[in-house]
């Protein structure tokens, strides 16, 4: 391959990766507009440690455990290519990956990907984990139970060789954070206030709009390098189209949302029309690239209904997800590798069986991991902070700080 | 000298603030507080339906000397009516003393 | 053309569709900053139901009707290629557009744009009007009335016939949305407070200057694919161009009105540079590829001035803009049309002629079909919420919603 | 060199202009979160001020100050290319930079970098400087200073002979921006209530924590730009070894900062990791092509401690600091150019010498410089508002504005 | 009638809404407020350790005739206690005349 | 017991803390209100230019012992003003009781 053409894909293959940690940026708004002031600084903590602590971890073993390179129809569920980084013979040579990037573009876009799931896992755990307990879900979460389902499909494992498919991760990185935040939700208990000792609901509201429209918006623009840069080149066909099927369902999941919400709730819920938005990617995400705009708007629409109803099952079942998190990643992200195999072209029975067969594999996986670490960080450090620094706040509590301190109202 | 705390919806605020002036009584303090009273809201925030009867509310604080007190007590009234639950109270304290911190003078001559 | 060059080309033309997609955030944190609390949640609401369904009705109908192929020299108004989207025999080699880009790209491009104009609108007329009535408003200025202007020009009709020239849209984009901006303010009248009985104008402060501030900075970001995707393929020499003219010129608009309305009002307003940095971006938008650096610090400096001139002339007119949307798109956007026949290449009497009569023409046609649609909107649906509602705030009215509900201020 | 080669690389090179450009929000954003409430207009106009005068003046003089192309060899300190800018003869080729870029993009790239050093000091001399004092400095220091520093290394002076490196400019942009910063300081004085009477120091909050965390992650985000555009093309190996020796080196200096000030302070400080993260970022800056992995981890480790050890000092000294802007961009500056020295490709006794050189003279250079300059606005100007001023904060002394005029926190 | 003053935690809030409730007051308005008191915190921002006797806290007014000020102030004692230094101050101040702004009407009458 | 309502210039505050805790008073409560009053700003928004009477000033809560009135009220007109028109004014009005919440007790005692 020539290097124009080596250098133009790695271009893109680099704009993705920035694109995909700028998503880090994007979850810290949504997550903070969409909680309590008096948690703000515990959850922009929480994410800053996310990527950068997800990235040195990819870097000491994460990539090795991920990308181990099973051998052509390797059985194993579990391989490690030693501690470290260090490139390859010819790395960063157009031979390394068809001439669609270099070793270190490589690490450095699956490095963004990994830190996405701990942050999945930050949105839904919100305002009442201890940092502590959260710190050591997060490292051995990313560190060891997202590679090594990775490397199933991604590494080549048992998953791609069977022939399933999950483009960009809609169960590979959204259902494996979800999992882990539903799990951890379960054990962790709703906020206090949630739900009245009637058991009926009461709604805690977001303390910014304006910060989780705007993550939204930069989640959207990220999804342009998490689906787009996994085609892993640049090639002209292939990467167009997923911008338009992602863009396309993006707009269908919002619309749809927002206008089944009005129908059932009767009010015009913003924050409804950003979990549809969100809904409507996180679904095309696995089939980004095989699908007509015709059915990425239907995939994204019907992301989006899923989304709101997931909502209220979770909210009847009193797990009290904060951000829609587990609606948004868990839920879409099931649906979206189903769909699979019902729309485009891959569409077949056969397809169904091997995308449900997926997704039935990587839950129980990550159902029992988490289990295995909820409980025993539940054991040891305990997950959950004291009544009072719950209801005083963990920025308080945890860090000794108001995230606007110096704010004041008065007038002109 | 009287003190009325007036409790006031927040878009009556312009009405009422230019019938107290009117009224001879330009000067006076108010804030934002959150009232609990008859008024009622039926919300639904992400699905979870609640009624709420915490509603935003503007308080004013207003000095005066005693003639004035029922003129700004009417304006009050006029201004900050709907005919609506949830119009909000009026309330009159005794005042013992005042003073102006600029020129350190006290009595009912600091309260314009 | 070789591969290489083709995929690089469309790197370029997919980093500046996000880009023009980002300009989305830009605008919903500009408007949101600018206008008042209580009807933030209502701008953020609107703002995503642009562009969500700005792209869905360009996928319906819009694409077709702006670029259905008008045929050389023909002369009608309007011409629709169909129903829906799908690519053309050859729409993804370097065939399709000389190798700039692939039809999917195309589309992508250009439906983040159609977004656009209806954004303008949306700062313009934000504060009072009725969800439903801009739904409309918004869906059919964006899926019909901009299209058919935009096949005009960009696709190959009368205006480009004649030989007009609007590079990225100075006219075709900024002042198509600000005529509507225009009309349909006039007919809402302005804000309740906003002029007094004596016909005094009070000032209606923004509730948010970061956020405001930080939309200004992601459009001037945005403006670099605006522009620069505007070339349509990732030339060099063009392309690097055209990302400096915008730059100085937005610079300059920046500096000059803040200058100037510190000279017309004694203060540093932070307002009037973030209005004259869009006023420079606009207004070089018509010509950024044809213009020199000191031309376009001129056009740039003048649109910073039109800009301060604009907002006062409105101010007196009674014309209530919250954001400042018809002085920027509007005034700037005609007089960076009228620009190229002024300065740069393109310079001459009969180019001035010809950029006065499309500025005229397509005035002419937006004035007409927003009269149309506001007056149909206003005798149907109304266009004004209840004056109880708009002191209320929209986000309670609409939205049973405060953008900042669990918001305190007391200390430490 | 082939046309696609030229492309592909100019298009690298414009992205990271733009995010070159982005950063600049990034240090609004951070700038204005750490400062109180008061003075946030003052600080957003600033930093628009800094942008925009910064590209003008760049594009009168700068420019042609810093890359007057010395002859081989040349030992002078200073040489000017003449008022103004236009390409010279073959600029657009891919003659002009062995088909790295094109002169436009060249000049913009840089343009971007100028502004830079400005708002270092802007970061600094927050909350009590004058804006007219202001104004004259960042012009005078970005409009001569900078340039000329910059020319003897990238401008191919006598530095760049010696064998001095700075990839990037950990020294060239910010040591120099953290020099005048120090400087002008040291003569403005702490913010009143900074430093009591009887010596103790007081904390001032900043008063918006997500504007703060947000700025941090867009100059993260930037830094792609700033040090992935300094390989001057999109070289593949190189550009992306660029991009995974940044992040890590920002990972480290991150999660270092935290525990570190963890460790000495018992909390857990979100700024101090904001801090860190940027503190690692400007210590690879100078070597970012030069380190494996694991030294870029040391190393933005140790510019993470150097930055909690710095807003200590500086704390011990008085030196009122509002936001760390000297402990990040001169402490870590300075770490990270002797860096060079010490690890990676480069590292020999004799280079570290070559960078403790180059970062003395430099140092002399800008102290003397700023020196010049603080006590000339000094005694002409005034550097600092008056004390009522102060009080009532610099929105409503300098600019009769309030950055959140409409805001009001009373529930539901 | 009298005007209850009452300084309490803001995480108190809830409990002494609710108690208050069960005594029969449903009606007032609340706002934040910054308390200086006896309760002070050691803390550290960027590395400068201070210590802070200003604490958040939440103002309640409460206007009711004069035979609900024990069961009130009951109520607010006991939900609003948690036994440690800061839990706060209520004070009973006179009040002379109320009215609601719906009707125009006056007297004690109004406080419900 | 009296309650002291002091209205400040938000920039005299440090101030008037300060002077208080010398007179021995160091428990008040305080937020932040706007107030009308004599002090006018001219100003221009967007080319709009308007007068504004609306001024941030600070109220301070005070309840104190009787004889603690006058030495507070002193410190707060020394400590806040500046000569200028807007330095604010001093309220005071009589309290019945006071109570602790964190023991219950009442009377002057609680004051401290
Ligand atoms: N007893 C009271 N003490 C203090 N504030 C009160 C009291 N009663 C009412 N308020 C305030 O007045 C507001 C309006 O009162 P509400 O009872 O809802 O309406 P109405 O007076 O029209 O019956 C309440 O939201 C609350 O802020
Ligand atoms: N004399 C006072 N006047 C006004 N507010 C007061 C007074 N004394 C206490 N407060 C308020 O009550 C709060 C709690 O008082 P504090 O003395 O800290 O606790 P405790 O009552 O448990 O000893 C203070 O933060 C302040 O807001
Ligand atoms: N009668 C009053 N009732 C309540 N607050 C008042 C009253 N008079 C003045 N204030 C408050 O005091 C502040 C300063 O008063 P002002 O009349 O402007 O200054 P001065 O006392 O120096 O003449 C006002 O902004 C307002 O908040």
């Amino acid at each position: 391959m020539d290097t124009a053409l080596f250098t133009a894909n790695n271009v893109w293959m680099m704009i993705c990766t920035a694109l995909v940690f700028f998503m880090h940026m994007g979850f810290s708004l949504l997550e903070a507009g969409l909680t309590r002031q008096k948690n703000t600084v515990n959850i922009l903590f929480k994410n800053f440690f996310v990527i950068t602590a997800g990235l040195l971890l990819y870097a000491l073993a994460g990539f090795n455990l991920m990308y181990p390179g099973f051998e052509e129809g390797a059985t194993g569920f579990f391989k490690f290519a030693g501690w470290g980084i260090a490139p390859p013979e010819g790395g960063m040579t157009a031979a390394y990956a068809s001439g669609g990037y270099t070793w270190w573009t490589d690490f450095l876009f699956q490095g963004m990907f990994a830190a996405t799931a701990a942050t999945i896992i930050s949105g839904a755990v919100a305002e009442r984990i201890k940092l502590e307990a959260f710190f050591v879900i997060a490292i051995l979460y990313v560190g060891i139970v997202y590679p090594i389902v990775g490397s199933w499909q991604w590494g080549g494992g048992f998953l791609y060789n069977w022939g399933f498919y999950d483009f960009a991760g809609s169960t590979l990185v959204h259902s494996v954070g979800g999992w882990a935040a539903l799990i951890t939700i379960y054990f962790l208990g709703a906020r206090i206030g949630k739900y009245s000792a009637d058991g009926t609901s009461n709604p805690i509201f977001g303390h910014n709009m304006p910060l989780a429209a705007g993550g939204v918006l930069i989640l959207w623009l990220g999804w342009f390098g998490f689906n787009g840069g996994s085609v892993l080149s640049a090639d002209p066909a292939t990467t167009s189209l997923v911008l338009v099927t992602t863009s396309l369902a993006a707009s269908a999941g919002g619309i749809v949302a927002s206008i089944f919400s009005h129908i059932l709730y009767k009010n015009y819920d913003l924050t409804m029309f950003m979990n549809g938005v969100l809904g409507g990617l996180v679904a095309i995400t696995a089939g980004a690239d095989q699908m007509s705009t015709g059915e990425a708007m239907i995939i994204g629409a019907i992301g989006g209904i899923i989304v709101v109803l997931a909502i209220a099952l979770l909210e009847k079942l009193k797990l009290d997800d904060p951000v829609g998190a587990i609606a948004v990643h868990l839920f879409a992200g099931m649906w979206g590798t189903l769909a699979v195999g019902i729309f485009g072209n891959m569409a077949s029975t056969k397809q169904f069986m091997l995308q449900l067969a997926g997704v039935g594999i990587v839950g129980a996986f990550c159902v029992l991991s988490a289990l295995l670490l909820v409980l025993v960080v539940n054991a040891t450090i305990g997950l959950r902070v004291t009544k009072e620094q719950e209801i005083g706040g963990l920025d308080d509590a945890e860090h000794g700080m108001s995230a606007y301190a110096d704010f004041s109202v008065s007038k002109k | 000298m009287k003190k009325i705390e007036a409790l006031i919806r927040k878009t009556q605020f312009e009405d009422v603030k230019n019938r107290l002036h009117e009224a001879g009584v330009t000067f006076f303090s108010y804030w934002d507080v959150t009232g609990l009273g008859n008024e009622n809201k039926g919300r639904v925030y992400r699905g979870v339906s609640y009624s709420t009867s915490a509603i935003e509310r503007r308080m004013l604080s207003i000095v005066v000397n005693d003639d004035f007190v029922e003129p700004a007590v009417q304006a009050i009234i006029e201004a900050g009516g709907t005919g609506n639950i949830g119009d909000g109270k009026i309330f009159v304290l005794p005042v013992e003393e005042a003073y102006r911190i600029r020129t350190g003078e006290k009595g009912g001559d600091t309260l314009n």
